[in-house]
């Protein structure tokens, strides 16, 4: 059974989450990762997620099934949208069921925090004001070249950057 | 020369303009690549970039075979 | 409006989430704690809810509002269950809201914990043999005379125990 | 004397019988109303029993009044 989906459309929130259901669980803890309307002080108008998906779904695997095996929980899933969403969609769901509360906690916190850090899905926010910006690519062309899409070189990351992530 | 599949996504793929492409190439590491790429494309400047290799993540510095699919990844932002 | 509630019958679940949803909000938490068919290594069958509501509905207020201030969540309520409830029943809900996921997770983890152990909530567990008991009453009765609805005194807490909760 | 109602739930309500009780006492504080009580129905043995007056939790040497409300309270167990 998959643990990690992707989903061009929007979800059943009670499909997802009865699908974490067991009669040994005592707790569930669910996140949701909704759209809000403000982002690093721009007011956001609607947003286009992408993935790779072929890795992320492998990583999106290897991430819950770690949190099953760190914290002994029941049942976890993670589904993450895809594509064009609006303020107060639902952008990511991670459902845990177990048989304590504990451990439902963690690994749902877990899961998410991985989720962020690993998972090669890319966020591209539209402002109000009539501009875009892909999140965390932005800021770091920011403190390079200055222009967000035409580095001129030199200040930016190529050979360096790249050889921090190397090994 | 081994040909190499590179695809794009995200501000990459916007930037260059295409999803995916084959290039023959004499570069023998990910790194090598990423960087004759760059002098083409000149891509935007960004810190904490990766790369994978047949869609598992990988070293800067690992070999590439002839036929091996090549992805970089920007910083992501899930959730 | 209330942040603490009682309810006789199952609540809605999409009901309570759109109670907490906010277009400044970013991430939600969830807790549901389900009435699971084990406890303390006895195959339990159903059980029963009993709350002291005056004093319950100002205690889980309290909690609520704790939360929010020590969090500074966007919104945070809490449900639990009254009556009679069957394995896999919704017992206890509690749903938070925030512009970031950190302080959610914190102040839902904070309510479910808080109202376990300070809302005078008491639960009657009915085992598959047949038996049954009130959870936390029976341990500490096991403790005293042995026998749960007669202790036989001498051993027990009156003076004792109540001493300890003075001042 | 100070007529003192009381209520009782769970455990103690289905020992007792009853859901509340009306009572006339000289017991001055919560513990000494507690003692006599038990005195009269041999409560069911249990730690880290609480009282409330007037539906707030209050310490066991809290003074009572005519006409005060008081709930034992057995270990809870919400959730």
């Amino acid at each position: 059974m998959s643990g990690f989906e992707f989903s061009q459309t929007a979800p059943s929130l009670e499909t997802l989450r009865l699908r974490v259901t067991d009669r040994t669980a005592g707790a569930y803890v669910a996140f949701e990762g909704w759209v809000r309307d403000h982002n690093e002080g721009q007011q956001v108008l609607r947003l286009e997620y992408e993935a790779y998906e072929e890795l992320g779904l492998r990583e999106g695997e290897r991430i819950i099934a770690e949190a099953a095996e760190r914290y002994g929980v029941t049942r976890a899933r993670c589904l993450h949208r895809l594509g064009e969403l609006e303020i107060g969609d639902l952008a990511v769901w991670v459902g845990v069921s177990s048989a304590h509360r504990d451990e439902a906690f963690k690994a749902c916190r877990y899961i998410i925090d991985e989720v962020k850090h690993r998972v090669p899905i890319w966020k591209k926010e539209h402002y109000v004001d009539g501009d875009s910006g892909w999140v965390n690519c932005e800021r770091c062309a920011e403190k390079g070249s200055g222009s967000l899409l035409s580095g001129s070189g030199g200040s930016g990351f190529s050979r360096d950057s790249a050889a921090k992530n190397r090994g | 020369m081994p040909q190499i599949h590179i695809e794009y996504f995200a501000i990459l793929r916007e930037h260059v303009g295409k999803n995916a492409e084959e290039l023959n190439t004499d570069a023998t590491t990910a790194g090598a690549l990423f960087d004759e790429l760059d002098g083409r494309y000149n891509f935007p400047r960004m810190a904490g970039m990766k790369v994978a290799i047949n869609a598992e993540f990988s070293d800067w510095d690992a070999a590439l075979a002839d036929g091996d699919s090549v992805v970089f990844i920007p910083p992501v932002a899930g959730g």
